[in-house]
């Protein structure tokens, strides 16, 4: 899918609506939209809808590939047991605005939904999806994309991205889709010249230099080994201290992708659908018995930052954080990511 | 506000007695205007606690939170006493608490803080997007003064407050073991402006309103489990046969998991505003919560969480309680 | 794009067997998938796996208790536990559920050709060793020497008795039962089942372990076997998780970077010795 | 799951408007329904044989049964499962008779709610669990509250069959109104001579005890385990002492200055008196409200009934005592208040000594009586008396039923005056006159014979009574007016005073006129919806004399069932509380009414006494964490019946 | 003159709604006041079916607001007379839950007539029969619940 040589354009930020309104037409688009000093990816009509002066959205992307609630399959109870397949959209979507981290998320999880069984409903979503992203130029307190090999300004996991370089985007096509979608409306681009490519890495530079927290893990390899050494550490007892046990890390975290499957029901109809689950929760393991295999508070939180820094990178080679912030952000009771894993390279085996 | 100095001396010589297991206070946060609960098993620890005006959480929430594994063969219960730092919102929490008898009072040993209001995260952080490293927070009379950077900023308190703050009635902890500093007196009375503003709106706007804070809930239940009240074993949103509640995230059932939250604290509620301050999704619960605190006043005459003697509102009632809407 | 693979082919229960009664029963179903081409299409090794689903009630994870060797069905043995489990007990033959699947690993019944088997069971635990006996039973010339071990609490307790009556009366196999507490009329072993294993005192020569029962009894049978001279990787079990995908997706079911449903359920010994993670 | 469905057409009161056929046809594809089907009455032996050969053949394991209302047949259809094997609570009930058919008339609409309401009982029918029935043993003993001739009757009558049963009556005698009466109508026995040798029958029967003079104040436990609290108030006399010898009321300061209350206050007593001179037991009672030494602590030098009584039987310490009695069943006999005229000045009552009621006529007539039988108003013979009928019956100002006696008792005192004054002119004003017992017509043609006037009047026509020199005027519309010397107010028959709070104290229900509400008008006429507690007497309704005594011969065989088994079945429907799940909050033990609920402080959970519960439920809706289920009426079970009834497809 | 016709449209169409209500009786005075209106040929509406409980206490606010969700455009609750009840105190417990629930529902704009409690006794069947005309009346008035309501999309 990768396009060797980037292409690189040039859109000023005139035109930026107009492209918008050509593309409409045949895409669904989502794009950032304010409600409540909040910013949500909701489908747009119109580019006026539209914010782009935010840092980042507060549910990741990932909601437009990985419905929070999705129906996987309709049924009739009763006499007449029938199942009937959902219909999987064909609906090609545009995520308009999304930043780089969010869309490294995507790659991180594509293997989840992929392995030997391919989940439809993500995976028919994610290839009628084109990722157009904008760089991040002013990233927040708690962005730290750069300690995990992102850049708020990358676009390694994007079909396009665009960065504001003043007056205008600068444009970096990344992929045939991309491609395709510039492709017809071709008249609104001008090629980037050696002094926007320049421009650009500045602004990706400032932008890098803007991110000031740190995480500290040097070398993935040696941290998922030194995870393995202090899995019983009592350290993880005191994060788990504070830790109240509510779902705002998880549901909001781009990497996350655990779910629950459910059968919903009339008296003669049902569905069965799938949501978003938190291994935060005692609910998530508890087996039929009474049995939990991860009863305490310690269990979970441990497990979710192992299931990122540790079960992930050996199943999958890579860290499954992308450094958004977003948990930071919004945990009630300050546990920090960043803090955890920089002090639990600290912790003695 | 309080002397830090005291209360750490005070946790020290709590920790270090041999009843006490360890006491729940406040420390500074990883960044900004963080500020974390902490807890001291030893004196070096409390030497970590503080309290200003970034002390929003609500610490009772810990002491229903604890798990305790079930005992091993010959292993005794730890019946130690738990330390806890409390404000006067929170010593609420803890009367109800201990009136729904889901703690013994002598289980407790409460460190009571005489409150002057606590500065909402979401207001301080708009106006300081970009504070990293931690920032001293003073209170001057009408004023708060941050010290960012080196340099002292003033601004009046009103502009950083929770509203919650604003009308509170209990500043003083009603229940304490020690209290440090100074009662404080409340001259205000919640007024319940916000709340008769939309009381008065049309159905329709009111729909409106609501449903579109509801559409945004992902049901992270952030606002149940920081809630001190919400203790139950077993929610029901978790339960499943029944389930009244359909895990599918969506109106109908956002609505009705805000509702029923909001109704299952009726006549619980101690006002802490915790619920509203861990949402993700800045959906107004205070605004379900006190409303009903509002109803159950004017109808019952009933305040949670001040009497340890009280009845629970809905397991009792007044032979004359309001007929108005009975057919 | 492939099947979706969330989606279940219907089968109707055909018989239903109770195989042990009161508060913690257990009946195995025998179920038909209703299209020909899956009953064709569906195969799979002693050891894996099926969802079956109860429409409007969910979908529960259970071993496979027949064997592949046995065409044109399979068979689940349900212990009545929760929601889902509770409401197929109320089933009757006639009923139609859903059924997706094979999933997980199996036991590695090729590679072990030519060895001796010593598997022990407890309880509901016996239903993938059912699995495999009959396989192995089926193809008994591959096998070496063939101990079952088998124990439950008490005489009701015990799954499969029509098996074992004639298990019994195999050449070169070996069934020994037991039960935990002594009762009239009961002429095998009184004990627990790592009491039994002592007591049959089988060889580790060229044999493989398989232990399936309540962890407690696992922890003691593992114990056991390492007394007898049983090596780490000579030893298998089964594992149980709750699960919801059964596909390696949901996440629920990991113990440590493994996911029970697709890196399992069954591991060797020495393979959860190096996993980190929760049980 | 296998569920049967049975609709019942109930001859043509549920088909006339609902398509039974259509419904039958309809409900035949919900989910677990193996056979629907309709017949004629569903109640009946066939019906019943219906479904149990279904259950047989069809191995059904629910069945619901759509007809008339549970409250009705719900016990003969459990009985149906239960006789053939399976749980009589996996039954489910619809209810289209009294709550579709005979309440809609468009035929579309009533078939579409009963196939809502079935399909909701069906969906409801798959969560039904089986439930045990609960027995416990009952104590051999009973209760009869109020002793005048029902509860008399019943107290015998328990008695008879070898049970202990406890008379308690408020008054210092039993005896009732019955006892106040001169003759019963239509025979004219002397109500004294009738009624008395039964009051000594009860006196003396072994398994009686009278308490009398004792009010039932408190009650808790259920059937066969009843606690009842009754106090005894102080007579101040020894009643082992007394012999009733009178010495004491003779010797009595007050002596004839207290009006005697048994004779409606027309005559006079002592402080110290037994109401009427064949009260049982004969024991003297001080009235404390009267007394000189007990209102003053001093009476003269010395209490002048001390000194007369040889046997040393006054005793001005004693005190109230609050007995607690253990009882299997009750019977409630506490009979009635008359209607007192005030309410209906136009009437004069009150304002005119010539206007006097019904009973007090009947004093006025009796030989034991203020006059000893002589008929006399202001020391005169009357030689104009006028009956009024309907005062304070079938007026929906004031009571709107009709009191079923006073056109017979108004016909006897016509009788009895002419009787006694064989010149009096007579004249009763009447609206209907309903002589529908057993020689009650005859006795009204009879009376009429007698040249007894009876003059019609509409029911809303006036009668006013004024005030002619010491006679009064008798003015109706369409009538002359008459000058009479007498007037007699006919008054109706209402519930006693009290009977809200012994309804309270009970915990059974009031009928819409105040009346104790019987369990079923038809069916179950003796008993409440308490079970364990019947009903006799005018306490449920107006009867005259042979209806009171055949009720209480009723109720007592109801009450003494419970006795002769030695055990009884309680309501299965009960709360349970889920140890893994109750926090401990004790929230639902202030709930409850029944202290069914106790605190294991060990465990730090709930538990509820499934013999104590009474399965309201509402412990189950306040339980925060959901922890008690409420048996039959579980969360599950109402949630599927919700979903069943508003579901889409059907309700469209 | 096209305004008026829908209006028109508008009130024809809240004519021919028929609005599905459940009643939550209790079974000792409500439902039994119910069988009374029944047995005395009282006529009403068809639109409320009953479910029958033992005791207005019984009822959890939960079972009204899942009634609302699955369908039901109106719910209304009935109890024993204060002070009648038959387990002494459910309906003083059930009537201080309905005083909260419908000033809730109200503040998030469900229109709190969807929602009522009535006592009735046994022996007021007319009183039954004129509380269910009148709150059938009132919620077909209303029209179809919009809020509330399970969409259930697939």
């Amino acid at each position: 899918m990768k396009v060797s040589t980037m292409e690189k354009y040039i859109l000023l930020k005139n035109k930026l609506p107009e492209w918008i309104n050509m593309i409409t037409p045949t895409y669904t688009i989502f794009a950032p939209v304010k409600e409540e000093d909040l910013v949500f990816f909701k489908p747009i009509t119109k580019p006026s809808e539209m914010t782009l002066a935010y840092s980042n959205a507060i549910v990741p992307p990932k909601a437009q590939m990985f419905h929070q609630t999705e129906t996987m399959f309709t049924f009739t109870q009763g006499k007449n047991i029938r199942v009937n397949p959902a219909s999987l959209p064909d609906e090609k979507i545009v995520v308009f605005g999304i930043r780089p981290c969010d869309a490294k998320s995507l790659s991180i999880i594509d293997p989840v939904f992929t392995n030997d069984f391919e989940d439809p409903y993500y995976l028919t979503k994610r290839k009628n999806a084109i990722l157009v992203g904008l760089s991040c130029n002013q990233p927040t307190v708690n962005c730290f994309c750069t300690s995990l090999n992102g850049s708020p300004a990358s676009p390694e996991h994007l079909d396009i991205l665009l960065t504001d370089i003043g007056d205008k985007y600068y444009v970096e096509l990344n992929s045939e889709k991309g491609k395709q979608l510039v492709e017809k409306t071709k008249k609104l681009f001008t090629p980037a010249t050696d002094a926007d490519s320049k421009k650009k890495k500045d602004v990706e530079k400032k932008a890098v230099d803007a991110i000031t927290r740190q995480m500290k893990i040097n070398n993935v390899d040696a941290f998922v080994k030194k995870l393995d050494t202090i899995f019983d550490a009592p350290y993880w007892k005191t994060i788990a201290m504070k830790c109240l046990g509510c779902g705002a890390c998880t549901y909001l975290c781009p990497t996350c992708h655990c779910f629950d499957i459910q059968d919903e029901t009339t008296l003669d109809k049902g569905a069965r659908i799938r949501v978003w689950d938190s291994c935060m929760r005692p609910e998530y393991t508890l087996h039929a018995s009474g049995h939990n295999p991860r009863p305490e508070r310690m269990n979970r939180v441990r497990n979710r930052v192992y299931h990122k820094y540790n079960y992930y990178p050996k199943n999958h080679q890579m860290i499954a954080c992308v450094g958004c912030g977003r948990c930071i952000d919004n945990c009630p009771v300050n546990i920090d990511i960043i803090d955890v894993i920089t002090k639990a390279g600290e912790v003695k085996p | 506000m309080v002397n830090e100095k005291q209360l750490r001396d005070e946790v020290k010589k709590l920790v270090s007695r041999d009843d006490v297991k360890y006491v729940i206070g406040y420390e500074q946060g990883t960044y900004g205007f963080q500020v974390t609960p902490s807890f001291a098993f030893t004196p070096e620890e409390a030497e970590r606690f503080i309290f200003s005006p970034l002390c929003a959480n609500n610490l009772s929430v810990y002491l229903m939170l604890e798990e305790k594994p079930p005992l091993r063969k010959g292993e005794k219960e730890d019946t130690r006493k738990v330390g806890l730092v409390v404000k006067g919102c929170d010593a609420r929490a803890v009367v109800q608490i201990l009136q729904e008898k889901g703690l013994k009072r002598e289980s407790l040993v409460i460190i009571g803080v005489p409150c002057t209001g606590v500065i909402d995260p979401k207001k301080i952080t708009v106006k300081f997007p970009h504070q990293i490293k931690p920032v001293d927070v003073r209170e001057e009379g009408n004023h708060y003064v941050l010290t960012i950077n080196g340099k002292n900023q003033k601004i009046p308190k009103d502009e950083l407050l929770f509203e919650k703050c604003k009308q509170c009635e209990y500043p003083t902890p009603v229940i304490h073991d020690v209290l440090l500093g100074d009662e404080v007196k409340s001259t205000k009375k919640e007024e319940y402006k916000e709340i008769k503003t939309l009381e008065k709106k049309a159905l329709k706007e009111k729909w409106e309103f609501w449903s579109k804070a509801f559409d945004r809930c992902i049901r992270c239940y952030a606002c149940r489990n920081v809630c001190p009240l919400c203790y139950c074993k077993e929610c029901i949103v978790d339960q499943l046969s029944p389930q009244w509640i359909y895990r599918s995230v969506n109106r109908s059932e956002n609505t009705v998991w805000n509702l029923i939250r909001a109704y299952h604290l009726a006549g619980r509620c101690s006002g802490c505003g915790e619920c509203e301050r861990a949402c993700p999704m800045n959906i107004p619960l205070t605004m379900l919560n006190k409303k009903i605190e509002k109803d159950i006043k004017e109808l019952f005459q009933y305040v949670a969480g001040v009497n340890l003697e009280e009845k629970p509102l809905l397991a009792m009632f007044k032979p004359n309680d309001t007929e108005d809407t009975i057919l | 794009m492939k099947e979706n693979p969330y989606q279940p082919w219907l089968a109707t229960i055909d018989s239903i067997c109770d195989e042990v009664g009161g508060q913690r029963a257990i009946k195995t179903f025998r179920l038909v998938f209703q299209d020909e081409k899956v009953r064709e299409k569906f195969t799979f090794l002693p050891g894996q796996c099926v969802m079956v689903s109860l429409f409007g009630k969910g979908e529960c994870f259970f071993a496979i208790s027949s064997s592949p060797t046995q065409k044109g069905f399979i068979e689940v043995s349900v212990l009545k536990l929760g929601k889902v489990t509770s409401a197929l007990h109320e089933c009757e033959p006639g009923d139609v559920v859903g059924v997706r699947g094979p999933y997980g690993n199996h036991f590695d019944v090729s590679g072990w050709m030519g060895k001796n088997l010593v598997l022990i069971g407890g309880g509901i635990g016996q239903a993938p060793l059912r699995s495999l006996i009959k396989y192995v039973v089926d193809n008994r010339k591959q096998y070496g020497k063939l101990d079952i071990i088998y124990g439950a609490r008490t005489s009701k307790d015990l799954c499969y008795t029509k098996d074992f009556a004639e298990l019994k009366t195999c050449e070169d196999t070996n069934a020994c039962l037991s039960i935990d507490v002594k009762e009239d009329g009961w002429s095998d072993f009184v004990g627990f089942v790592p009491d039994n294993l002592m007591r049959v005192n089988p060889s580790p020569k060229n044999a493989i372990a398989v232990t399936c029962g309540p962890p407690i009894m696992i922890k003691y049978v593992i114990q056991n076997l390492g007394k007898l001279g049983f090596s780490e990787d000579q030893i298998f079990t089964t594992l149980e998780m709750r699960m919801k995908c059964g596909i390696g997706k949901c996440g629920r079911c990991n113990i440590g970077n493994l996911y029970v449903c697709k890196d399992g359920p069954v591991f060797s010994y020495k393979q959860l010795q190096n996993i980190k993670g929760e049980q | 799951m296998k569920i049967g469905v049975y609709v019942c057409e109930c001859g043509i009161n549920i088909a006339h408007t609902v398509d039974v056929e259509k419904v039958v046809e309809d409900v035949q594809n919900l989910p677990n329904v193996a056979v629907s089907r309709f017949y004629k009455y569903m109640c009946s032996d066939p019906g019943q044989a219906l479904i149990k050969k279904d259950i047989k053949d069809l191995q059904l394991d629910r069945v619901v049964v759509a007809s008339c209302s549970p409250r009705m047949h719900e016990p003969t259809f459990r009985r149906v499962l239960e006789e053939t094997g399976l749980n009589p609570y996996f039954f489910e009930m619809v209810n289209i008779r009294e709550q579709c058919s005979w309440v809609h008339q468009e035929k579309e609409k009533s078939t579409g709610k009963a196939i809502q309401l079935i399909t909701g009982a069906v969906a409801r029918a798959s969560f039904l669990e089986p439930l045990e029935k609960k027995e416990v043993s009952v104590i051999p003993k009973a209760l009869v509250i109020g002793g005048g001739v029902a509860g008399i009757q019943a107290a015998l009558e328990i008695a008879e069959k070898g049970f202990k049963v406890y008379l308690v009556e408020r008054s210092p005698s039993i005896g009732g109104r019955m006892a106040q009466l001169d003759k019963t109508f239509p025979t004219l026995d002397c109500s004294a001579c009738i009624l008395t040798p039964k009051m000594v029958d009860a006196a003396r029967h072994p398994n009686i005890e009278l308490l009398t003079y004792s009010e039932v104040v408190g009650l808790d436990g259920y059937i066969g385990n009843f606690k009842v609290k009754v106090k005894k108030k102080p007579r101040y006399v020894d009643e082992e002492k007394c012999v009733g010898c009178g010495l004491c009321a003779a010797a009595c300061r007050l002596k004839g200055r207290i009006p005697n209350e048994f004779d409606l206050n027309k005559g006079k007593r002592s402080a110290i008196y037994v109401p009427f001179p064949q009260a049982i037991p004969l024991k003297y009672t001080i009235d404390p409200e009267k007394c000189i030494t007990l209102k003053t602590g001093k009476c003269g030098d010395k209490a002048l009934c001390v000194e007369a009584c040889e046997r040393n039987a006054i005793n001005f310490d004693q005190k109230e005592e609050i007995l607690e009695l253990d009882v299997g069943t009750i019977v409630v006999a506490t009979g009635f208040d008359l209607f007192n005229p005030m309410e209906k000045p136009e009437y004069g009552y009150g304002k005119y000594p010539n206007v006097i009621t019904g009973l007090e006529f009947e004093r006025l007539i009796s030989a034991s009586g203020p006059t000893g039988g002589h008929i006399e108003i202001n020391g005169k013979e009357p030689k104009k008396v006028v009956f009024i009928q309907c005062v304070g019956s079938r007026d929906k100002k004031t009571h709107e039923y009709c009191s079923r006696v006073c056109c017979m008792y108004t016909a006897k005192q016509a009788h009895m005056v002419k009787e006694k004054i064989p010149g009096a002119d007579l004249v009763i004003y009447y609206t209907d006159v309903r002589a529908f017992g057993k020689g009650f017509e005859e006795f009204y043609n009879r009376v009429q014979g007698e040249g007894i006037v009876y003059r019609r009047r509409e029911l809303g026509d006036p009668i006013e009574v004024i005030k002619n020199n010491d006679k009064v005027l008798v003015k109706t519309k369409g009538h002359p007016d008459i000058d009479a010397d007498l007037v007699v107010l006919a008054t109706g028959i209402i519930p006693r005073e009290d009977s809200k709070e012994l309804s309270r104290i009970l915990n059974i229900n009031q009928s819409a006129d105040g009346f104790f509400l019987e369990a079923h008008p038809k069916l179950r006429p003796m008993d409440t919806f308490t079970d364990g507690i019947f009903l006799a007497g005018c306490c449920q309704s107006p009867k005259d004399i042979p209806d009171a005594v055949a009720q209480a011969s009723g109720a007592a065989v109801r009450a003494a069932e419970p006795l002769a088994q030695g055990k009884v079945e309680v309501e299965a429907i009960s709360a349970v509380i889920d140890a893994d799940v109750c926090g401990g909050c004790r929230m639902c033990e202030d709930l409850c009414a029944y202290s069914a609920l106790e605190f294991d402080s060990e465990k730090k959970v709930m538990t509820c006494n499934d013999v104590m519960c009474k399965g309201c439920g509402s412990c189950a809706s306040a339980c925060p964490t959901g922890a008690i289920t409420m048996r039959h009426f579980d969360m599950q079970q109402i949630l599927a019946q919700i979903d069943g009834i508003s579901a889409e497809a059907i309700v469209q | 003159m096209m305004q008026t016709t829908q209006v028109e449209v508008k009130k024809k169409m809240k004519k021919d709604f028929e609005p599905n209500i459940i009643g939550f009786l209790c079974n000792w005075c409500s439902y039994a006041g119910a069988d009374l209106a029944g047995t005395s040929r009282m006529q009403y509406p068809p639109n409320l079916k009953v479910i029958r409980v033992m005791c207005s206490g019984r009822i959890n606010p939960i079972f009204v607001i899942n009634a609302l969700q699955q369908g039901a455009d109106g719910v209304l609750i009935g109890g024993c007379h204060p002070g009648d009840c038959h387990y002494e105190r459910g309906n003083y417990l059930a009537r201080r839950r309905y005083a909260i629930l419908r000033e809730l529902l109200d503040y998030v704009g469900i229109d709190p007539r969807r929602v009522r409690m009535t006592w009735v006794s046994a022996s007021e069947g007319k009183k039954f029969a004129d509380v269910v005309k009148e709150v059938t009346d009132e919620i077909r008035e209303l029209g179809p619940i919009q809020q509330l309501k399970r969409e259930n999309t697939w």
